[in-house]
């Protein structure tokens, strides 16, 4: 069982645990990517992400697909959102089920590393002091908006 | 000479100042031609040497890849999702 | 912030995912076992957990204590059910809230394996046929009981 | 001579039919003094070789450490928690 899905709305991590459990789990993890207050030691006020949503749906469901062929029998449940979150809000939930630990754990990884590497996803910082920039996190940093 | 359709995202989108852009390019073109093409473009200074591709959907491998009208192409600024 | 504890009543995942995320949260992982309906191929309809009270709650705290010391600024928040359980309730659950990835499933792995070795917690499998077995994971099966 | 009460789980409790037995060990005790007391006691005989031991709530390292009166020792069965 895989579904993967880009998202508008408020992300219910709770569903997605429910998604994913069966009669036969003995085991299920979650992962929830969260807004925080703080970035490189700037106070954030919000983040808003953006999506090229078609290729991020695809590339998700290529990588459950690559964790599903890898651990049999995982069931996994994966929600990236999408617009503008406030502080703490969720941006991602991933959940992961199987009869034995070391798949649900494994394949929990698996998920969220692939993803930050490839799904088509941007974040832009909103500041306290107003400002914006686009998160590179390949570059360990911050990348400066030109002005436009 | 075939036209092209070129998706831009997040800081590349703010760079052209659009989210996508449409290049002319030679019949048999590939990923480097639609590239050198964006490149003239206002905006398009900013790009880096070897900006990723994505067509149809899927990522590219190399600027020596054939494009062809009817793709989707787009360029994918690093990503930061997460 | 650290909280363990063994509890008779049901336990509310999230709960503890509330309790351990903060406004410096960037990444909350959470790993529950739950009772699944077969094991070693024997239909199971039921889990009875008992433990070592006192020695369970002081073990896990330690080991709670060692994934704070190893990971900084990790905040966990560990339940383990006693008493009978049915299929699909939940036995354990983990949270642990980082303000990156890494530390946040780094310890999440080490609070279940360690838990898994350390903790004075037993589990006596009910059949459908009427049996019931201890579990013993460090044999790789179960002890059949002595007739008493 | 000392008497020790000694806490029983799982298997063992089952084992010795009761979830604590006291022994009596000589005053300069060891866990090794312990663990042989017990396997003279009705259903003793299927303790393993070398049975995990805790004191105090905490596990044992080796049979011949001391115990004491006053102490909380248990035997402690093969975990299965999670």
């Amino acid at each position: 069982m895989i579904r993967v899905a880009i998202v508008a709305a408020r992300i219910d991590p709770a569903s997605l645990l429910a998604e994913v459990t069966s009669a036969g789990t003995g085991a299920t993890t979650l992962f929830l990517g969260t807004v925080r207050d703080v970035n490189e030691g700037r106070p954030v006020t919000g983040i808003e992400y953006s999506a090229y949503t078609e290729m991020a749906h695809e590339e998700l469901e290529r990588i459950a697909q690559e964790a599903h062929a890898r651990w049999d029998g995982v069931r996994i449940a994966v929600e990236h959102r999408v617009g503008v979150l406030t502080l703490q809000e969720v941006s991602v939930a991933i959940a992961v089920a199987h009869a034995r630990r070391a798949p649900a754990l494994d394949a929990q990884r698996y998920v969220i590393e692939q993803l930050k590497q490839r799904v088509p996803i941007w974040k832009c910082e909103h500041y306290l002091d107003g400002d914006r920039q686009w998160v590179d996190p390949s570059a360990h940093n911050v990348m400066a908006l030109p002005d436009v | 000479m075939t036209q092209l359709q070129v998706l831009l995202f997040a800081t590349y989108a703010d760079a052209f100042g659009a989210s996508a852009v449409t290049v002319t390019v030679p019949d048999a073109a590939t990923v480097e031609d639609v590239l050198a093409a964006l490149r003239v473009l206002p905006g398009g200074a900013t790009l880096p040497a070897r900006p990723v591709v994505a067509i149809d959907r899927r990522y590219s491998r190399g600027g020596s890849v054939a494009v062809r009208a009817g793709q989707e192409i787009a360029l994918i600024p690093p990503v930061a999702g997460g």
